[in-house]
């Protein structure tokens, strides 16, 4: 009785709200954290706009626009040739943020920032070198007293667009890789124990005597685990910072209307080389209607005041000339 | 006569199982709480039920909106799943032979095993896809295709469990079979089939999978039951795995929560039935009084 | 005696899937008389009984052929309706079984209830009436809302009778009602036998051939589903007419 | 217009009837929607899809058995770790203690049904695989270690920690039934056992194990139901790689645990459509797994009828 009574009357309080525009977006889980602050800091200013975000994964996200159950989706990866015939509209890509896949490790006796270039890495991950004292690791860092110890490889069990991005950086550095593993959001992995999430993996490797796994920058910067100095194109060892992240964006060039060019390993200086865009996906209907007009709106905002919110969050903002060019882009439309 | 030797070690070692097994039981249960009291209870304050989220960095955001719509989707889920799970029980204990009892019986066997995201999955192609838009509606389906074979499976136990004798009783007393499994049968262990319900529902209020793609979650308050709805364990799911500290703490208090409500729901019910027998004597003794 | 027929049996036959259990039994009950069933066990006494209120029917497998006629109607004819029988026909079960979570009061009155009587006063009454014929009333008078199941064996079988009562049925069936009962509880049912076949007409099925001779004005004796002997109670136990039947009597048998 | 009582109740099993067969049809429906996903993939690998033990969604190339294989061990191992605690903490709340603690402790344990999965998942990392990685594991090692079950080294997540979080997660469902089955069993019977000159062990064992062995398999079975379909807390602690192995330390795959790891992100065509085929797959493996309890018990009652 209760709870019918609930019911009517929720039902009834339900009928006022209907004046605001509700806008629903779904996607990727990593960027989940900025935009939710973009929609609460974008809402302070715009009260009749609801929008609402939900990280069911940048696959569901893609999903749920092509069977248009969403107003918008997030991506980490750009949609692919497949998908993008089966949305009933062209999808424009726009990049929100920058993020980075990060090397962390577990070892008191290494000692934090250990130098590591992609071959090494890529051999790591493919299970061909087993032991930290192995002489390409030694040679990297002469001077460090590295533990005849097993490297325990713990990798990601979940699909998810940081696995991608990690794939890609190691199959633009070997060959082997490229041939024996692939690039994809979940992979048939040659060595390693997997872990859910970031969460898990952080988690494991920070359990985990001379265990090395990858994770986004928040959680690393967060969990104070050890890091390692990648190598970049222009050959130097960089930390993985906001900053450094932001950097590998700068050389970015756009092909007409295509933002979703890849800027991993870039000869850039300073350029932290596992870096990708996280886009938001537009359908770019025919007849233009309100909520249209209003994820633009909300988009452009976005690209300019939002990005100032990006970095306290340890996402990396875009470079200034990526912003101008998305925004010229949102305005022609 | 004396126990022999053999039988008396048994009999100690039986004894000490019993012991073991409970406190083994308890300790995860401790451990959980004490882990989520650790990590939450900081953010465990009136703020925490009575505002809703708010991003990374600002204090005071809350759970109102997803303790909310976990109540509505859990309610509206058991509100379609329990009457019809105590129908198909009270099938498959007082009619239980024949193909299509079971039938049912399979059916629900195989249900209780179905994983929570296939029922998202079903859900969702049923309802989300139809509609064209993420609803509570779709949520509370799914959550009521998770509670259905619990109640049937426990009301099938339950109700078997009443001699058959007593049902004769009642027909002995001139009333038809329906009238003596409705008055009798099921009412004479409500109190028991509350326990499987209660578990049923304990169960549902903690799923997230099949969550995810129906109700799909919200950062709103919302009570209409075509649009997206925010729920407890879909925004712990998210805040959990975050590595922001008080997103975190959020999650872990937000848990924290989600067992508490379980046990007031259980106490209640409990209450409930006992509270109702000491109220009528109660009545009965006064009214016998003012007779006098 | 100005007796008059309660219930009459012809030809009645009891099935459990092929076996037949209950073989072509015909007998005449009297009004205001107590009934006993003798016999071995196993001797289909119980099956007997349950057929004349159709709950030997609600048995897996189980049929039954034949006629037993209340009122002068039959209650097996195609058009009879075994639940408006069995409100006419009470029965007391062998174990003493009280509804479960369910108070004394509620038991007594579930019958008069679920037939729609919802005078609240009138319910009362029913259950101190049906109480006291069952010499159940100064035990519980104070705890009526108490769980039936709550009482001692003796007290909760008196209370099935009184359940029974409350629906004031003319013909009662009692299943070997105090097989599971102390001495001191089964001289309370006898007694109350006695007491109410004022008023009902009672066939009770026994394993205790004393308490058939105490209790009973009429008795029969079945063997293997066969009516063996049927008659005053006097007659069968001091001048029976049936060798089986003494052999039982005097402790030869069975 | 009153309607005749034996109508009354042919109204109401007609009723019941139908209610059974939506919920049958309902059954149906979800495996009609789970074979239509599944189709291209079925199309594709066939049968070969349960034989072979290779996941590669960048290849496109799918089979399913070590999830299946996974599925099942983790979660007989729970029912086995699960089944003999939850009886003993039924018997022990039904028999041994006092009202008042007794539901007490009955409603802490229900109360465990009510922790969600992800927390579970979450405890089962951070507390859980560090104890079984330095404490249980090595113990394991020490004794049983001549077993092939407990060989290679733990590193706390992988198929032993998942069946225990399986087994914490069953446990209220299987002791709640249980003692709602211990509950019916009368006094008399116990008195009668202990009046026998029985200890207390052999009076539990006479009068209330023996009499409710169908009710307690029915517990088992709801409880492995949910150890079958569970997710999130599995693939937490898993270990995620799907593989084949004999030992109990090594990560291994659960059929639920693939999915809710991989549909949420799976863009390729055939891997969702594998995915959904893992589903069906997970039908099958639980109605033999019930069928196989369903014969445990129908051989059982018909031995005790003889």
């Amino acid at each position: 009785m209760t709870r019918q009574l609930l019911i009517i009357t929720t039902v009834v309080l339900s009928l006022n709200a209907s004046a605001i525009l509700k806008l629903n977006g779904a996607g990727a889980s990593f960027p989940y954290a900025i935009y939710s602050k973009w929609i609460s800091e974008y809402s302070k200013s715009q009260e009749k706009v609801q929008i609402n975000y939900q990280s069911i994964g940048s696959g569901g996200g893609i999903r749920q626009l092509i069977k248009q159950t969403v107003d918008f989706a997030a991506s980490d990866a750009p949609m692919r040739e497949k998908d993008k015939k089966k949305a009933a509209w062209p999808v424009l890509h726009v990049p929100t943020v920058l993020g980075a896949v990060v090397v962390a490790y577990n070892g008191k006796s290494i000692g934090n920032d250990l130098n590591i270039d992609g071959q090494v890495l890529a051999d790591i991950f493919l299970g061909k070198i087993t032991k930290w004292n192995d002489q390409a690791i030694k040679k990297l860092n002469p001077k460090r007293n590295l533990p005849d110890q097993e490297i325990l490889v713990v990798r990601r069990a979940d699909s998810s667009g940081t696995t991608s991005v990690f794939a890609s950086y190691l199959a633009d550095v070997s060959e082997e890789w490229k041939s024996k593993v692939g690039v994809g959001k979940s992979l048939r992995w040659p060595t390693g124990i997997g872990a859910k999430g970031n969460e898990g993996v952080t988690a494991l490797v920070k359990q985990t005597e001379y265990a090395i796994g990858y994770i986004d920058l928040a959680h690393a910067k967060k969990n104070g685990i050890y890091t390692v100095n990648l190598k970049n194109g222009a050959g130097e060892y960089i930390k993985a910072t906001v900053e450094s992240i932001s950097a590998s964006a700068e050389s970015f060039k756009t092909s007409g209307d295509d933002f979703t060019v890849s800027v991993i390993n870039q000869k850039t200086k300073g350029a932290y080389p596992i870096s990708a865009f996280t886009y938001f996906l537009l359908p770019l209907k025919k007849e233009k209607d309100q909520k249209i007009s209003e994820v633009q709106n909300f988009f452009k905002w976005s690209l300019t005041k939002g990005q100032d919110f990006a970095a306290p969050l340890y996402y990396a903002p875009l470079p200034m000339n990526v912003r101008k060019a998305v925004v010229k882009k949102l305005d022609s439309l | 006569m004396k126990i022999s030797r053999k039988r008396a070690l048994k009999n100690y070692f039986f004894y000490t199982c019993l012991i073991l097994s409970s406190i083994v039981v308890i300790i995860p249960l401790f451990m959980v709480f004490f882990f989520l009291l650790q990590k939450g209870g900081s953010s465990l304050s009136l703020d925490f039920f009575f505002n809703n989220p708010k991003p990374v960095g600002e204090i005071g955001g809350g759970m109102k909106h997803a303790i909310l719509g976990s109540f509505y989707m859990v309610g509206l889920g058991s509100l379609i799943a329990v009457p019809l799970g105590l129908v198909c029980g009270v099938y498959l204990s007082e009619f239980g032979k024949g193909k299509i009892a079971s039938l049912l019986r399979f059916t629900i066997d195989l249900l209780t095993g179905v994983p929570s995201i296939v029922v998202g999955i079903f859900a969702y192609l049923i309802f989300v896809v139809s509609m064209k838009s993420f609803s509570a509606i779709a949520g509370a389906f799914a959550l009521s295709i998770i509670i259905l074979p619990i109640v049937t499976r426990t009301t099938e136990e339950i109700l078997k469990l009443i001699p058959k004798h007593v049902k004769e009783a009642g027909l002995a007393l001139g009333l038809p079979r329906w009238k003596v499994i409705v008055f009798i049968v099921v009412k004479g262990s409500r109190s028991s089939l509350m326990t499987g319900i209660i578990l049923a529902i304990s169960r549902a209020a903690g799923e997230t999978a099949p969550l995810l793609f129906t109700a799909f979650g919200s950062m709103y308050l919302s009570y209409s039951p075509d649009e997206p709805m925010a729920s407890l364990p879909v925004q712990i799911y998210n805040y959990a795995i975050s590595p922001y500290d008080d997103w975190q703490k959020q999650a872990w208090a937000g848990a924290f929560t989600l067992i508490i409500i379980v046990l007031g729901l259980n106490l209640f019910a409990r209450f409930y039935f006992v509270r109702k027998d000491i109220y009528r004597s109660i009545k009965k003794l006064f009214t016998r009084q003012t007779k006098d | 005696m100005t007796n008059t027929i309660a219930l009459e049996v012809k030809n009645l036959n009891a099935y459990f899937g092929d076996f037949r259990a209950v073989k072509d039994i015909n007998l005449t009950y009297h009004k205001n008389t107590v009934n006993a069933i003798i016999g071995p066990s196993g001797c289909g006494k119980s099956t007997y009984i349950r057929c004349l209120n159709r709950i030997h029917e609600e048995v897996e497998d189980a049929s039954v052929k034949g006629e037993v006629i209340l009122g002068g109607k039959n209650i097996y004819a195609e058009n009879a309706d075994p639940v408006e029988v069995r409100k006419h026909i009470g029965m007391v079960f062998q174990k003493p079984n009280p509804f479960p979570s369910m108070s004394i009061f509620d038991n007594v009155t579930i019958g008069p209830k679920l037939w729609g009587e919802k005078d609240r006063t009138k319910l009362e009454e029913i259950t101190e009436n049906c109480l006291k014929k069952a010499a159940l009333w100064d035990e519980v008078k104070d705890k009526l809302h108490q769980d039936g199941t709550s009482l001692s064996g003796g007290q909760q079988q008196r209370l099935c009778i009184a359940r029974t009562l409350a629906i004031d049925p003319p013909i009662i069936l009692m299943d070997e009602p105090t097989s599971a009962l102390d001495p001191i509880a089964t001289v309370k049912i006898e007694d109350l036998m006695n007491e109410i076949k004022k008023e009902y007409t009672v066939i009770v099925v026994t394993h205790n051939m004393q308490q058939a001779r105490r209790i009973a004005d009429y008795t029969s004796f079945f063997v293997l589903g066969d009516l063996i002997e049927h008659g005053l109670t006097s007659d069968i136990f001091t001048n029976p007419k049936e060798k089986k039947t003494e052999d039982y009597i005097s402790g030869n048998f069975g | 217009m009153k309607i005749p009582y034996s109508k009354q109740d042919q109204y109401v099993y007609t009723a019941l009837r139908f209610f059974s067969l939506v919920v049958v049809c309902l059954l149906i429906a979800i495996i009609f929607q789970l074979f239509m996903a599944s189709k291209l993939a079925f199309d594709e690998f066939g049968l070969s899809f349960v034989t072979d033990d290779f996941w590669n969604p960048v290849d496109d190339e799918f089979g399913a058995l070590a999830f299946i294989f996974g599925t099942v061990v983790t979660s007989i191992l729970a029912l086995l770790i699960a089944g003999p605690v939850s009886v003993f903490v039924a018997i022990y709340t039904n028999e041994f203690l006092p009202k008042k603690i007794a539901s007490v402790l009955g409603l802490f344990v229900e109360l465990i049904a009510a922790i969600p999965s992800i927390v579970f998942g979450l405890w089962g990392l951070y507390y859980l695989a560090p104890f079984v990685k330095n404490f249980l594991a090595p113990f394991l090692k020490k004794y049983l270690g001549f077993l092939p079950f407990f060989q290679g080294s733990s590193f706390g997540i992988g198929i032993l920690t998942a069946a225990i979080i399986l087994a914490i997660m069953i446990i209220p469902t299987i002791t709640s039934v249980c003692r709602e089955v211990f509950k019916s069993i009368p006094n008399l019977r116990k008195e009668a056992a202990l009046g026998l000159g029985a200890t207390k062990y052999e009076m539990v064992k006479i009068a209330i194990l023996k009499p409710s062995f169908s009710g307690i398999m029915g517990a088992l079975v709801l409880g492995l139901g949910r150890a079958l379909g569970e997710t999130m807390a599995v693939a937490m602690v898993i270990g995620n790689n799907p593989v084949i192995s004999s030992s109990l330390f090594s990560a291994g795959a659960t059929m639920a645990s693939v999915m809710a790891n991989e549909y949420a992100e799976a863009d390729s065509e055939l891997h969702l459509s594998a995915l959904c085929y893992v589903g069906l797959l997970l039908f099958v493996v639980t109605f033999f797994v019930n069928l196989m309890a369903r014969t445990i018990v129908w051989n059982n009652s018909r031995k005790s009828k003889r």
